[in-house]
């Protein structure tokens, strides 16, 4: 078995029933989809395969004999960040940072598909990756801002929607 | 440019959206091995026989430990606070709750951990369990510790943590109304989207690097070396990258279980454990039982109130004792009642023992006190926000174990919070402020408090 | 057959810090000889932003560009004491620790410039890693070439540590729980608003709105601090209408055992979240910070219960107020019990008898 | 411990290597077996891939239509009612992309939840399933493949698109891999037909209910009669029976208006 890793061939030599997650993280050391829950349920394991997100916890590495593995590594690095990560990196999106790569990814193939900037249909289009930490006001307002942007000046720092800031003191 | 103050990207973020932040489940060590553990499968037994024999004989077993092999089984992780040990690292005699831990397995692959776990043969001799809190004190409740139903070690060996202030009787007679509820929350779960993992390895130097996920460094260091009885300098903790926490990760969990597989095998060992340990073993927020009666005026002053709590800590005592404490120093709220009678109990029942969490100790006690606060105004017919603005801490005002509050801003929140909702207070209480009480924000009840001793 | 809208509030206060105190935190920093910073801390980052809270706290603290500082809280072998990120420390009280070591390794920069400068310390400043004189911007050297002087000149290591410890407040009379001194740091305070809309026919309660208004002390970072606050309030909703470890409690039948088994908001969970800051500095927080880390997840759950109240009429006063829960209410329709002066909300006390000899009615 | 896996290519091919199904583990989208061989609860011998079999496909001929068994659930949200939004209420799109209607219908019952969320529209929508196995191909109702389908590997299903459908579940927002209770209804000329699921082990016709079609009120109460509740983590038995009658009311009223 092979597969095409982010551009290039790889042959696989874990059993045809390894999940495609363990093959990445345990065979090929790509770690960047986590192992959350092993049950398809959290989606921090979620690459593209074959331009679409799908759940390598739930995939036979046998079920993708021969098809284009895109992680994270394979949409842009630290310096040649994509439209998405400089979005999720400038609107604070990620907080301890463990589902990002997923979501990332999920958001990609989202836009990819001229997915709206509506918050409404990011909301549903990532219901299935899950965040504990932002409460996912961060992550929507990232993906919608990447829905309308190309490019981000990393140093201009916008507030969060709805947010006002008061002096103290007795108000 | 001034850097406080300002938004800048998180330090770790290009480490984020490029998913190349490292956490230790993406750590790799040569000749890794990894880890499976003998649960309990009953709630409440002892321990009759255990045999690990046949797992330790099986191909590519590398080490099985158990209790036998902890130099120190049992650490209190709050000794520092007086609050002394009461839970086994692997159970020895009894398991008090289902999933505690029993043994580890480390071996070549999961599969065969998990193989030389299924091979070892334990037999438990059953004992009734006991769930329900409010159960714990009957003559005939099942017996769920050793200490028993409920804490003993507060100071001079009390078995609640009290709170007592003013005159609690006079409260109550002066009092219009006599306002009663009972609260209740549920145990929840974490979930980290990093589930808990250690990696240790044993170093050329006779050190120990141990890859953590640990909240706290430092204090899984401390725990560790009491537990292997070494000095701190002989252990390494590597982390401070952690996959969410939210307090359960303050528990060590993993760490010296594996620090002893690593050192028995005298091999890199890996201990990772499954979503579905988490939810079904890992440590919970804690079920709270809240009972407030408090002493009302028609206009709206509390004069007193009574509380008793009884905080579920399941199986072992862990940090509640801590929890509650801190619940009781602040279940009050963000309101100053001169007059207080409160009663918390740690009780011990026989399920997952509860941990820290987010707002521990007090994010049970807001949920009781605001929605209690909101009965009373609603059957005085009294305005919620203002209700809370007449009690609201001011300067001066003390606190329940007799702090005089420095700077509070109950006030400021709540008239930002009006403002916000467009709800119009009446001018007494749009004036109000946080400085010290005075006029009608003064009522006779608050003046003696304001003579009590604070510091 | 119908949905309803209701609403509630909440004000909250939490403590920063360990309860009773006692909890130190530690760091060292030293100055490389191009003048690049290096800050060696002890505290975890669990996704709140210690790194970058306590990187800005140092450049702002010695005056240098945020891109100099280099943090290093990877291993207990170089990185001093913490007691851990928990009870909203890590800001407050592991802050205040590097602020002391940044501080610190501040006078000793000035004291090489004023020996390079032969001018007093106490008369230069600095300002985007320039050592200047007071006045006289224009009379300046770099932190890089102090560092350089200190290396290579003088033989000396620019370093400098901080720690942060307030005294444990013992509890002098476990009678009525008083205490030797202050228990905890400063205090935050917060309120919250609820909007809900309750179904009448399945009981689901869908929280529409949170707004939120935090006194944070001073935010070192506003994109964290909005972090925090929506994610606590996500959590809190989570607490107040959704998440169970134990669904038929006390019962421990039917715990989930998977993210599918169990109600952890999600995306399509969010409400819309309406967030006030408040800048009401504490006298001993970093630059006036305090931690809110924790009481993020405090105010929600009293502000939904009532909001439900407001909607239907009835109380749940139990946690998750879960669908059924809410049908259950709305067949019993309880009314508070009357006697007297008493107004009793809830079934009768249930463990007034066994606990404390405490006579419910006087 | 590596199975042996055989990975046809071919429906015949996916035919021959089931054989008479025994001894023999069938991974279609992968959604069910992979969380059991990740937790190590399953350790087949010899097991099949079905990934490269093709049957994936959505073929209508007149009223009649025919899909494959390995045809996603992301597939089928397009169709109509009840079908169509049952799909589109399972999981998520990474899990709609990944599971198959025949491995949905081949679901089996976890010890905790409801599964097999297709079971209740392809009941509702009196479609029949083509299988394989001991003694050949052939050709049931899906009540009665549920009831035997030890041994039998999906081919494809058909049915007839119904006059009129509706779907109605309970609906809790989270992301779920259970949706906790859930009702079908097909129309077809004045013939009711409904199912449930989440309402028992398995997907469960409401024979009660529409014998009383007429009268949705009564059919609703009547319901009750034809289901089994349970509780599990995601709802009791009090509150699926206390939320049932207004689900299928909905369900009936939907079907009745619509044409």
């Amino acid at each position: 078995m092979n597969i095409r890793l982010n551009g290039g061939t790889v042959d696989i030599k874990s059993p045809p029933l390894t999940s495609l997650l363990t093959v990445l993280r345990e065979e090929l050391n790509v770690t960047s989809p986590k192992r959350g829950c092993d049950q398809g349920g959290c989606g921090a394991c979620t690459v593209l395969v074959d331009g679409t997100p799908q759940r390598t916890c739930l995939t036979p590495v046998a079920a993708v004999d021969g098809a284009e593995i895109t992680t994270i590594e394979g949409l842009g690095d630290s310096e040649n960040l994509t439209a998405v990560q400089q979005s999720f990196l400038h609107h604070g999106a990620a907080q301890c940072g463990f589902c990002t790569p997923s979501m990332i990814i999920a958001a990609t193939a989202y836009l990819d598909g001229d997915g709206s900037a509506e918050p409404e249909a990011i909301q549903e289009a990532l219901k299935g990756h899950l965040c504990r930490c932002t409460g996912y006001q961060k992550i929507i307002s990232a993906v919608s801002a990447a829905a309308t942007k190309s490019e981000f000046d990393l140093t201009s720092m916008t507030a969060s929607p709805n947010t006002v800031i008061l002096p103290g003191g007795d108000t | 440019m001034k850097a406080v103050g300002a938004r800048m990207p998180r330090y770790d973020g290009v480490g984020h959206v490029t998913g190349q932040t490292q956490y230790v489940d993406d750590v790799r060590v040569h000749g890794m091995l990894s880890a499976k553990a003998l649960r309990s499968t009953v709630h409440h037994a002892a321990i009759t026989n255990i045999d690990t024999s046949k797992a330790e004989a099986m191909p590519g077993v590398k080490a099985v430990i158990t209790s036998k092999d902890v130099p120190l089984l049992e650490y209190g992780h709050l000794s520092g606070l007086g609050i002394p040990a009461d839970e086994p690292l692997l159970a020895k005699d009894d398991v008090r709750y289902l999933g505690q831990p029993i043994a580890l397995v480390a071996a070549e692959d999961e599969d065969t951990a998990q193989a030389a776990v299924n091979a070892i043969e334990i037999e438990f001799e059953e004992r009734p369990a006991l769930w329900d809190v409010r159960k714990a004190f009957d003559a005939d409740a099942p017996r769920s510790h050793h200490w028993g139903n409920w804490y003993t070690h507060f100071e001079d060996e009390m078995d609640r943590r009290q709170i007592r202030k003013g005159n609690i009787e006079q409260a109550f007679e002066d009092a219009d109304r006599l306002v009663s509820g009972v609260y209740r929350t549920s145990a929840i779960e974490h979930v980290p989207l990093e589930p808990q993992v250690s990696l240790v390895t044993p170093e050329p130097d006779g050190r120990l690097t141990i890859y953590s996920c640990t909240q706290a460094l430092y204090f899984s260091l401390a725990v560790v070396a009491a537990h292997l009885e070494i000095p701190m300098n002989r252990i390494k903790i590597v982390g401070g990258t952690v996959g969410g926490g939210f307090g359960g990760k303050v528990d060590t969990a993993t760490e010296t279980i594996t620090a002893l597989a690593a050192m028995k095998a005298n091999r890199p060992v890996k201990w990772r454990w499954t979503r579905e340990e988490e939810f079904l073993v890992s440590s919970t927020r804690a079920p709270w039982h809240m009972e407030i009666i408090d002493a009302v005026t028609n206009d709206g002053w509390i004069l007193g109130r009574k509380m008793l709590t009884l905080h579920d800590s399941g199986a072992y005592a862990r940090f509640s004792p801590y929890g509650l404490t801190k619940h009781s120093f602040h279940h009050t709220g963000a309101y100053t009642i001169p007059n207080l009678h409160f009663d918390g109990y740690v009780v011990f029942t026989n399920r997952t023992p509860s941990t820290a969490m987010r707002g521990f100790g007090v994010t049970s006690i807001s949920f009781a006190v605001e929605t209690h606060m909101n009965r009373i105004a609603d059957i005085l017919g009294i305005d919620p926000y203002e209700i809370r603005l007449k009690n609201a801490n001011r300067i001066n005002d003390t606190s329940p174990n007799r702090i005089r509050y420095t700077d509070p801003s109950t006030v400021d929140v709540i008239h930002a919070m009006s403002n916000a909702t467009g709800v119009e207070l009446a001018p007494a209480y749009a004036g109000a402020t946080r400085q010290p009480r005075e006029g009608d924000m003064l009522p006779d009840h608050l003046v003696s408090q304001l003579k009590t001793e604070g510091h | 057959m119908a949905k309803h809208r209701g609403y509630g509030i909440s004000s909250i206060e939490y403590p920063t810090g360990m309860n009773q105190n006692g909890d130190p935190s530690q760091a060292w920093i030293k100055i490389k000889p191009d003048g690049r910073v290096d800050v060696f801390s002890g505290t975890a980052d669990i996704g709140n932003g210690a790194k970058t809270i306590q990187s800005q706290i140092v450049a702002e603290a010695i005056g240098v560009p945020y891109d100099w500082v280099t943090f290093d809280n990877s291993n207990t072998d170089s990185s001093p004491l913490c007691t851990g990120t928990f009870a909203s420390r890590a800001t407050f009280v592991a802050g205040n620790a590097v602020l002391k070591a940044a501080l610190d390794v501040r006078q000793k920069i000035l004291e090489i410039a004023g020996k390079e400068m032969e001018v007093s310390p106490k008369d230069l400043d600095i300002v985007d890693g320039e050592v200047r004189v007071k006045g006289a911007p224009d009379k300046n050297l770099s932190v890089a070439d102090v560092a350089g002087a200190a290396t290579w000149t003088y033989g000396e290591l620019l370093t400098g540590t901080g720690a942060q410890l307030n005294e444990f407040a013992d509890i002098v009379n476990a009678e009525t729980g008083e205490v030797s001194g202050p228990p905890h740091a400063a205090i935050s305070y917060a309120a919250c608003a609820a909007e809900v809309e309750v179904d009448d026919v399945t009981g689901n309660v869908q929280v529409l709105r949170l707004i939120q208004v935090y006194d944070v002390g001073r935010a070192i970072n506003p994109s964290l601090v909005e972090g925090q606050i929506e994610g606590g309030a996500l959590m809190g909703l989570g607490l107040g209408v959704l998440e169970n470890s134990y669904p038929y409690y006390p019962s421990v039948k039917h715990r989930g055992a998977s993210i599918g088994s169990y109600y952890m908001p999600s995306s399509e969970d969010m409400p819309e979240y309406e967030t006030i800051i408040i800048e009401n500095p504490s006298a001993d927080g970093p630059y006036g910070a305090k931690g809110i880390g924790e009481m993020a997840n405090n105010g929600q759950p009293g502000a939904i219960a009532t909001a439900v109240h407001d909607a239907i009429g009835v109380w749940v006063t139990e946690l998750p107020i879960t669908p059924e829960l809410v049908l259950r209410a709305l067949e019993a329709k309880a009314e508070p019990r009357i006697e007297g002066k008493l107004v009793a909300f809830d079934d009768e006390l249930s463990v007034n008898a066994v606990a404390t000899g405490i006579t419910w009615n006087p | 411990m590596s199975a042996d896996v055989m990975i046809p290519y071919t429906t015949e091919a996916a035919i021959e290597t089931y054989g008479d199904g025994a001894d023999i583990t069938v991974i279609a989208g992968g959604t069910i077996v992979m969380q059991l061989l990740n937790y190590r609860r399953m350790a087949p011998e010899r097991a099949m891939l079905l990934s490269k079999a093709g049957m994936s496909y959505v073929n209508r001929e007149g009223p009649t239509y025919t899909i494959g068994a390995m045809t996603p659930l992301s597939d089928l949200i397009g169709l109509a009612a009840p079908l169509g939004p049952c799909a589109a209420n399972v999981a998520d799109h990474e899990i709609q992309y990944q599971a198959t209607i025949g491995g949905n219908l081949c679901a089996p019952t976890p010890p905790e939840h409801p599964s097999g969320d297709l079971q209740g529209p392809l009941i509702a929508l009196r479609a029949t399933v083509r299988s394989t196995g001991k003694g050949g191909i052939r050709r049931d109702g899906v009540e009665d493949f549920l009831a035997n389908k030890a041994g039998r590997l999906v081919l494809d299903i058909s049915f007839d698109a119904p006059q009129a459908g509706a779907f109605r579940a309970l609906n809790r927002p989270h992301t779920r891999q259970f949706t906790a209770l859930a009702v079908s209804g097909v129309r077809s000329g004045d013939k009711i037909s409904l199912a449930a699921t989440g309402a028992g082990p398995t997907g469960i016709r409401l024979a009660s209910a529409e014998a009383l079609a007429a009268d949705p009120a009564a059919a609703a109460e009547a319901a009750l009669n034809d289901v089994a509740m349970r509780d599990d983590s995601l709802a009791s038995a009090w509150y699926r029976e206390r939320t049932f009658p207004t689900l299928v009311s909905a369900v009936l009223i939907e079907i009745q208006e619509g044409s």
